[in-house]
Order: C-alpha cells, then structure tokens, then sequence
C-alpha cells in the first residue's frame, strides 16, 4: 500500500488545510449526531467519521475551478471538502430553505454546481456512470479537468461500476475511480460478499491500473490521487484506487453496529487520520502546541454558526413542493 | 386472537413456508447475518442456516435474475429488495424473465418466484428512497402482485404468494411494520386477486390499499361523525385487480373516491378510477375522484414530505365533492 | 412541401440541432459506424465525427448514465436505446438520476438529456422485443415525454427535447420509420406537452398516439362512410398530457374512444380515460372505452401477435359501443 | 489457447456423434435462411452457422441428465445440442401451434426443460443472472449437475456479467460462463468497445480461473468444457471460458454484415469447425468415404422432415393468446 513521502515537501500551508479540512468534518459530523437525537434531522444520516483523510487528501489534490466530485450517500464529508458552506450544509440536513438543496434533497443529495460538487446520490453505485458522464463532458469540450468518482466496497459488485470502468477506458476519459473501503457494506464485511480481497485487482479486466491506498493517511490519499488525476488529466488515463478506511459510526445513525467488536473499533481509532498526521506535524515541528487547539476552536465556532444559521432559517414554503419538478 | 405486528406477520408468513417446504428460501441484502434491514428476517438464518438464507452482495440485478433461475429450476426463492426503490436496478429481470418466461415457453417453464420488501414512502428519505413503485409492476401481465395494509392480510397474502406457481410481487412498508393487529394463531390463506371490504357504508365508496389503508379507515371514522357513512375497500391486491368488488360497492353508494399513494398518472388509482367509471356509468351520481401523491419526486423536508401524499384533509375533501358537500 | 420519412425526420431533427449547438451529441449503440439498427443515424458519424456520435458497448445501465452525467456537466446528450426494451436495463439511471436531480438540488443541476429510440412491438419479435413501454416513463414525475406518430411531430418534438432543459423521453416506432409524411423545409418545432386535432368530426373523439395514429385515422376515414363522424386527437406528448384538447373534444361529441397500443392496467390509455371521466362527467353521454393492446406478452406468432394489439375492428366495435350502435 | 489432444481418446461413436451435430446444426439453419427469404419464418432469426463446434461441444461434454443449458437469443445451435426435436424447433420458428414453445416464442425463445434447455433469451446478458440462479438450485438441493451459461462478446460488458460471476464465486456454485466470442456485436467489433482482448483476464476479478479456447475446433472445447464442468462439479469452482469462433452470417437476416471483409470471412471459413473434424477424421481413417455423405444425408433429411412436420402443423388457436400468461 502506498503511504506519504516525506512532509516537507508538502508546505505548511497545505498541510495545515488538510488539518482543518479533516477537523471540521470530525467536528461537523458529530454534532449531527447530537442533533439527530435531538431530531432536527431525520432519516438516514450517514456519517463519514473516521474517513475524513479520504475525502480531504483526495479533494485536496485536485483543483475545482476545473475538476468534478461525485459521490454516494455518505456525502458530508465530500461536501465540507469542496469547500461547500457549512451552513447551507447544516440547513439542507434541517431540511430549511437556506439549504444547498433547499431543504428537498436532505442528507444523501447535497449538491453545489458552483464549487464542482455534483451530488450526493442515494442508490448504491447510480452515480458512478453519472461521475463517467461528466468526465466525458470534459474530454468532449477538451477542458483539462478531472473527475473524481467516489462509492464504497458495498458499491464495487453492481454491475454500474463495471460497465463504467469499461467506457472509461475506452473512451480515455479523464476520471479517477475511488473505492472508499470502509470495509463494511451496512451489516456485511465486504469480504463475505466479494471473490477478491484486494479490489485493486479489478481495474485489470479493463486494462486500468488499479491500487490500494492507506485511506487513514491523509498524505498517502493525497499523493495516490494527485499521481492518477495528473495521468487521466493529461493522458486520459483513467485510474482506479481501493482506499482503505474505516468508519467509526454505524452505517447510518439507526444502526447500532453489533456486527464487529469493539476492539475492531478501537484499533481503527488507533489509526485515526488526525490524530496521525497532528502527531506528525508536532514531531516535524510544523504545528504548534496552541496550534491544534485554535484550529479546534476554530472548527467547532464553523459548526457553531452553521447550526445556528440553520436553526434560524425558516422552513420551504408549502409551495415549494412543486417547483424544481421541471427547469 | 394473537396480536402481532406486521413485521412478525411477515416474518411468520415466511418461517411457517420455509418449515413446510425445503424449497422456499430467502435471499437478499441483509437478510441473513444482520437479520434484516428492517429486521423482517429476524431469526431465520439461526434456524434455517445459510442455505436457505442468502446474503447477497449489493447487485438487485444479479440477485433477482438468481431467484429467477432458481425458480425455474424448481425452488421456490423469496428475493427481498431492501427497498422497492433499489429494484428499478432490476426491472429487466423481472419484466423480461419473471413476467414472460411462463408465455415465451408455451407454458412449459414456471417461475415461482417472490420479490417482496418495502414500497412507499417512509420519513425524511428525499426523492430516491420515498417512492411507491406499483405501478412498475401492476403494468405488467404475467406478473401478479399484492399490496396487503394490515398484519392480517400481509401473513396470508404472502403465504399465498409463496405457494403461487407465478411470480408474485409483494409491497410491503417500512411505516408499516410496527403496526399491530389480529393474526389467527391457525394457518390461513388470503387468495390472491379479491378485495375486501374493511368498513361498511352506504354514501360513498372509498377504494385504497396499501399503508394509506389506516389512514381511510381513521377518516372514514371520522366521517361518520359528520353523518358519512363511507365503505372502505382494501384492494389487497393490484394484479389481478377485482375491480368488481369496487364496483359492487360503487353500484350501491353512487360515489367513489379512490386513494393511491403513487404518483398519479399512470397509477393504479386511476387505472381503478378509469375502470370504474367505465363500468358503474349509470350508477355514478359525480365524478370519481382520486387522492393520490403530488405529481412531484419526494422531497426531504418533512412538512413538504407529508404534504405530497394523500392526506385525511385532502380525502375529507374528495369525499365532500363527491357527495356535493363543498 | 417535401415528403420524408419518419427516419428521415428524426436524423433531420438530431442533424440540424447537432449543427446549431455543438454542445449536443449522439451516443448509443451502433449509432456511428453502423448508422444505427435502424439507420436512423445514417452519415451522422461521417459529418460529425467519433466525438459527436459516439458508439457505446451494450451497457444500457452505464451509458444512461453516462448522457445524465454529461448533461448534468452542460452538455445536451441524445442517448439512443436501439429500442425501448432495453431501456429496462437502465430505469434506474432514469427514475432516479434523470428524473430527480433537479428536485434533490433545489433546482441547482438541470439535466438536459433526450433518451429516445423506437417503442412498441414491431413484427414477429415476441414478447421481449415487443414492448410499448410508455408507462415506464410517463409515470414518473422530472420526466417529459413525447410520442409522435408523424413525420412532422417527430421532426419537431425531437428538436424541442433537444433544446429543453429537462430529460425529455422520445419514443419513435420501428414500424413507424419508414411511414412519409410532409416536412417543411424551413425550420420549426413542435411544442412538447401540445396534443393536436388531427381530424376534425363531431359524433365521437377518438384520442391515440404514437403507430396507432395511422390505423385510427384510417378507421375514422372508413367510418365517415357509414356516416359516423370521429375526432380524432394525438396526444403527441405524454408527459405532460394535454387532456385539456382531448376534454374539449370529448365536450363537443359528448363520447370518447381511447385507442392506446402498450398494456391497458395503469396505461396511459386509461389514465386519460380516467381524467376524461371526471372531468366531462356531465358531458359524457357513454362510458369512455379503451382500446388497448390485450392484457398478455406478446406472442411471436403473427396472427396472435395482431391479434394482441389494437386493431381496427375493436376500434369500430368501441365506437359503436359509445354510440350504442351494436 | 487450448487445443485438443489426439483423437483415440475421444472414440468414434463421440467422434461421429459430434461430427452429426455440427452438420445437423449447420443443415438446419441453411434451410432456416432460405425459409426466412420465403417468409416462412419472421423476425429477427439469428443464426449460428460457423460456431457450431460451440454449442456441440461444450454440451457433449456435459450429462443432460443432470446439467443444464442456458443461452442468448442465438440459441438454434444450443437447442439441437442439447437433443431438442428439430421438428419442433422448425415449427416453433414457423410460429407453429407444435413448436416447442406453441408458437409464443419464437426463434429467440426455445425451451425445452425436459432435455435442460432453459431458454433463449433475447435480452443481452440478461440470461447470465438466470443461469447462475440455476446453479443455486443445483447446489442448492445438493444435485451433482452443473450449469452451462452462454453469452456473447456484446454481453460481457453487462453489469449482469460481472455481477453473476461474483456471486458464483462466493457461492461456489457449478457453473461454467462461456462467452462465445464471435468477435462481433452485431456491428461491432469486439476490440473496439473493450478495454481488453483477451476477456479471460475477466475473471480474475472474481478469482475465477478464465482460458481462452478455440471455438472452431470442437474438441478443443468439448475438452476444455468437460474439464470445467468437473472441477465445478466437483469442487464447486466457477469457471470462465472465452471461446474464439466466428458466425459467417449477419448478425441477424436483416443484417448484410458490410463491418467486416470478405476476405476476413473467407479466412475464417477456412477454419470451419466441420471441415476440420471431417478431415482429421479422415485422416485417422475414423471417417470412410461414404461415411461423411450418409451423415449428410441424415440431416438433411431430419431437416426436411422438420420442415414437412412444420408446414403441415396448425397455426395456434386465437384463444392460445390468452393462455400461459399465469400457471
Ligand atoms: C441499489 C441500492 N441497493 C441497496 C441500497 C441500500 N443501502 C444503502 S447503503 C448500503 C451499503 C453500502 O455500502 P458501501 O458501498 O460499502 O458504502 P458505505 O455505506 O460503507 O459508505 C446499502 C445496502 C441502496 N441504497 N441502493
Ligand atoms: C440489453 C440489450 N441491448 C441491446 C440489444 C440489441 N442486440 C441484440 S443482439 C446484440 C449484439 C450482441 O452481440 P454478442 O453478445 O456478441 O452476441 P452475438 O450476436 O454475436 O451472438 C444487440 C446489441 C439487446 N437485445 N439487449
Ligand atoms: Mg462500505
Ligand atoms: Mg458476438
């Protein structure tokens, strides 16, 4: 598995955003789990604590004025990443009107065309011809962005990634395909369900490079993603990562996770992506004793005030129910 | 008489099949380990082993195509879709192999398969999680499909449709499983293709079936309150419709009012409306009307969500234009 | 005014849109080098190269999603299902993705893409190949869906869904491609969701779409001979329905035939039967009859297989009925 | 590529018993081309004539009693193979109320589940999912048989591909996929709409063992077919088979196959599987002079004699049209 070079070569400023990025997440993520106990969101609510490295380090490594995000269900993370609002985040989980999708879309459909960030999608593996689709749109305008295609080890067995990865190939298309294996699919341990262990493997049968990433290691993400967007980006390379992660939570806020230990648990949290790269910014003298602390602060005031927002923000009007139907 | 909820109803349907004959499994996502996404299967694979309850990977296309060859090959497998709204994924399968295989082979090859799981709308799911699919299958000959709203019915329908040489497909709801009713200790079966009238009334026929069921029978309370006696027909199942139970109704109120939790257009509700007015022509006294989900995909918020599916107020209303009471 | 085909229509409709706006592409099976199963797409590829008509693999799931994927990023696909049959591998694509993504963003990511190819049984193709599937799509709220049965509307409609800004179904008719009929040589659209009186008469309204057009018009002909005069109407879009033209009609003769080629149960056929019924209650002096393909997969022999659709005898058998004739 | 041992091993009576078939097949679906230009048969009729040492061989290999076959749409060859009355395959193409599907069905759809012929398909891929459920049955009630699912180089994109051989793999179950690369998608070369050549790499993504065979050379496949049947018999082991041929015709009547070079097919034809077991055969002395021109002889007269048995059975009753829509 590949993991990160050496961190200077990263510069402080990055390094320093990876931090933030991950914390805010963390941050965010388990305020909604308050809030969801205290019902001021509903439904299914899939938290990406644990994560955070994959969608942060990959996100990171792209450049959005040029480049596309599309993912599953379990999108917070991917959405604070793009650099969406964290308030207009918290108001679509409320289900207000300020939200990013106006209080229709929910937890599972965040979207914001403005900073690239295509959705959200509910069905288990649906977006990743959707994610071809846009990448082919680049190609055919001949911009020189990249897609980057998220979906987990549930998703890997549907026939949609498959017929992808093919047309992908064929066509050169600019993509880069991101297993995220968290390595449960709900209830299943992916490896009940799959013939091969190492998913990498996969990208053989239609002649894509594949490799498995160490998806706690946010530099690792980084470096992985940045190498293959800069082959489908200049050589149409289209690429494929299995990146090893772990979630925390259960699959959604109603499961209780009884199908793995708590020690299972815990050694993951050993490997949590922030305590790891704080724990390397300190060693490397990159990151103040005070340092962590304002940055904390700092997150936990960005989902204060989008919660706040979001409790203010007033509910869709009745009539809003028949709009967007049709542009 | 035992009361259970419908989950158990289910389940029980299930468990007593499964003892009966060595040929009924279950296979689907989570059905097995994790006992069930809506726990429906809780407790079959400690009894029955993973044989006969199959984890599957997430491939709604592959596995339904697998309980469909398994059928043809003799058994008798129960698919569980997670959710009615994952098995567009696999719709080929079950129009174009489930629905037709008995017809392209001059009735030589059977299909004895159940796909059965939630459909409607639950809570706060947005638009790709909250959809009532009927009308996806109820379009289709060669398949035959039930919509049972009480435990009563759910139990019975679904042993029916395990029996069933024909592949039968089963809407359950996820709102609906914790409800509770009367479920005889004794074996029974509820036929497959026959309405049921589950309230009496005189002034106007309200005709639904599904999970709006509780919330007509409530309104028609209601109602009766305001002096309207409305009788209530469950249809139970959408293929074959017994249209006739409606209309022997219809003959006798001279009103109907039709409740479907799916879109409108298209759906069983108003295929039934169309039915009806065709055959009750001259025992109409108004238009039949139809209460059914806003022509809208599901939005997330919860005041929209409830304001796009049919409504007590929304029926109240139906109900009173029908009977010129605006 | 030049008299072509409706093949020649459809590729004049993709041809002068693809050289207006360099944003809209072909992409499906055998689009390009084959130029098309039906050669609908005849010299596309040779006038606008690999990367306008692009040919996919048979992947009609990844491909669908692929078109939604490009439009949703700006561009305007024409995603072509060498025939609606095979759009089943790909509901999912269209129901979740095509249909919702304006409404799950709050109206932030349009989704400009036309799926289109022939709907509707062909001859002896049996009963995969044979599907009028119109249903599908024209239930599902996000969608348009058009259906034209001339030369004229589908040059016009095809060049509407192109440029509108929401997926658009386009459901042409293998049967239908070689059908001529009058396209002007000057530019003009068609407006999606605009049915129109294809003849005027005042004893009965007859509403269809689609192949049954022809055999409607033909029938109405045979019964002005017997001195029965029919309206009749193409709906030409399906979503949305223009049952607006279709009541005021049905007000004037006061009986409606509907005469619909896909399955009747939860059909278009009588989901207009159904408005029609409500809404010209008062006007209708006889049940609105529909005239549907038989509630059964289509067979492959022939006499069985016409004898499965809609056909001029039970459309005069329907006629009379409303007119008490029989 | 797999080629075939020396022919003792196989005897004459299997030798002959191939060569019939093949010769059957290949009588049978000339007439079937003339008959279509008389319109006796209508629709789509996809013939199968230059892969015949496919479907011969692969189903000689298997044991009818207990096994199964499964195929696409060009299913003839499949259908004789497997021992159905061609008398009643003609009917059934003539739409006939004696063929073997009443005259419902039609060339695509040939079943006949007392010789385990389940089927004719006319979906691509679609009956790949069908096969392995099938497979399940198979294991399922602890039967010895195996299943025999065939497809195309046009389906192996399918998700419903991908998605069977997964779930054959974590199952165990017996069955053998074989894509009979014909090298064309009705118009399509097989090259240009895959990422790969050689599909047998396809498998490995399911850790399912792939080979390529040589499809024009019948006992070539009767041997690589009779040693995966075993090992999935047996063992339980899943296997992939890309077996090379090529179909002389159009994809389908209507189809003048102008994609492709005479040449190509003349070479092509030079491999005619027929051709090469007669000659071998004849040069092992296991084939006399006359014996060739008899077995013709057989066949064509089986092949009048379904033609007469065609045109002299009765169309369907109307009323057949509702009938078999439920049990
Ligand atoms: C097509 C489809 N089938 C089933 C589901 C129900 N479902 C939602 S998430 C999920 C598990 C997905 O697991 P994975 O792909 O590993 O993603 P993760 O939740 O771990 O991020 C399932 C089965 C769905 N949403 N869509
Ligand atoms: C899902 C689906 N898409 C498209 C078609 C139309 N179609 C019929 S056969 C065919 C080509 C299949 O090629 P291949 O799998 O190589 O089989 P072959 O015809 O060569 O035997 C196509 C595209 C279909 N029947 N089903
Ligand atoms: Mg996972
Ligand atoms: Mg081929």
């Amino acid at each position: 598995m590949a993991q990160a070079a050496p961190l200077k070569k990263y510069g402080k400023p990055l390094l320093h955003r990876l931090l933030r990025q991950m914390l805010l997440i963390r941050v965010f993520e388990e305020r909604c789990a308050q809030l969801y106990g205290l019902r001021k969101i509903g439904g299914f609510c899939h938290l990406y604590i644990g994560q955070e490295a994959v969608a942060v380090g990959s996100i990171a490594a792209i450049d959005l004025t040029t480049d596309y995000v599309l993912t599953g269900y379990r999108d917070h993370g991917h959405a604070l990443a793009c650099g969406m609002d964290p308030g207009a985040v918290m108001a679509e989980l409320f289900g207000k009107a300020t939200g990013c999708s106006r209080g229709k879309g929910g937890s599972m459909h965040l979207f914001d065309p403005g900073k690239h960030m295509l959705g959200g999608n509910g069905i288990v593996s649906s977006q990743i011809p959707v994610a071809t689709g846009v990448a082919l749109a680049v190609k055919y305008r001949g911009d020189r962005g990249v897609v980057l295609s998220y979906f987990g080890d549930g998703a890997i067995h549907q026939g949609a990634f498959h017929e992808s990865l093919n047309l992908a190939k064929i066509w050169d298309l600019p993509i880069v395909y991101i297993c995220e294996n968290n390595q449960y699919g709900m209830g299943t341990d992916f490896r009940r369900v799959s013939s091969v262990t190492d998913f990498s493997a996969m990208g053989a049968s239609y002649g894509i490079a594949g490799r498995q990433v160490n998806g706690m290691d946010v530099l690792a993400v980084y470096d992985a993603v940045a190498g293959a967007a800069a082959l489908a980006r200049d050589k149409g390379l289209p690429a494929f990562l299995e990146i090893k992660t772990y979630r925390y939570r259960g699959h959604s806020m109603s499961d209780p996770a009884k199908y793995r230990s708590k020690e299972e648990v815990e050694e993951h949290r050993r490997q949590d992506p922030i305590l790891i790269l704080r724990a390397r910014l300190e060693d490397a003298g990159m990151l103040a004793a005070d340092d962590y602390a304002a940055l904390e602060e700092k997150c936990v005031k960005e989902t204060d005030d989008a919660v706040a927002f979001a409790e203010r923000s007033a509910d869709p009007a009745l009539e809003t129910l028949f709009e967007d139907v049709l542009a | 008489m035992p009361v259970i909820t419908y989950r158990d109803a289910v389940r029980q349907a299930m468990d007593e099949e499964m003892a009966r004959d060595a040929s009924v499994f279950l296979i689907g996502e989570e059905v097995g380990e994790y006992n069930g996404a809506y726990k429906v299967s809780q407790g079959l694979l400690e009894k029955y082993g993973p044989n006969r309850v199959i984890d599957t990977p997430i491939t709604e296309e592959g596995f339904a195509g697998v309980g469909i060859g398994a059928a043809i090959a003799g058994l008798r497998p129960i698919v569980e879709f997670m959710t009615f709204n994952f098995s567009l994924m696999a719709l080929d399968q079950v129009i174009n192999n489930a629905a037709k295989t008995l017809y392209m082979s001059g009735g030589k090859v059977r299909v004895p398969v159940v796909f059965r799981g939630p459909n409607g709308p639950a809570e706060y799911l947005g638009s790709q999680h909250s959809q009532a699919l009927q009308t996806f299958f109820a379009h289709c000959p060669g398949l035959k499909v039930v919509a049972p709203a009480t435990p009563y019915d759910a139990k019975g329908l679904l042993k029916s449709a395990i029996r069933d040489d024909n592949p039968v497909v089963v809407l359950e709801g996820e709102l609906m499983y914790a409800w509770k009713g009367d479920v005889p200790a004794e074996e029974y079966l509820v036929p497959i293709g026959v309405a049921e009238v589950k309230r009496p009334g005189n002034d106007v026929t309200i005709a639904t079936c599904s999970k709006p069921l509780r919330m007509t029978l409530e309104t028609a309370a209601a109602l009766e309150q305001e002096g309207i006696s409305a009788e209530v027909v469950d249809l139970r199942s959408l293929r074959p419709l017994d249209d006739e139970t409606v209309c022997a109704s219809v003959r006798k109120t001279g009103r109907c009012v039709i409740v479907d939790e799916s879109w409108p257009v298209c759906s069983v509700g108003s295929h039934l409306a169309s039915i009806v007015s065709n055959k009750c022509f001259d025992d109409l006294d108004a238009p039949v009307e139809l209460v059914a989900s806003e022509d809208v995909p599901m939005p997330y918020n919860h005041a929209l969500e409830l304001a796009a599916q049919p409504s007590a107020e929304r029926l109240v209303a139906a109900v009173k234009k029908v009977l010129y009471l605006q």
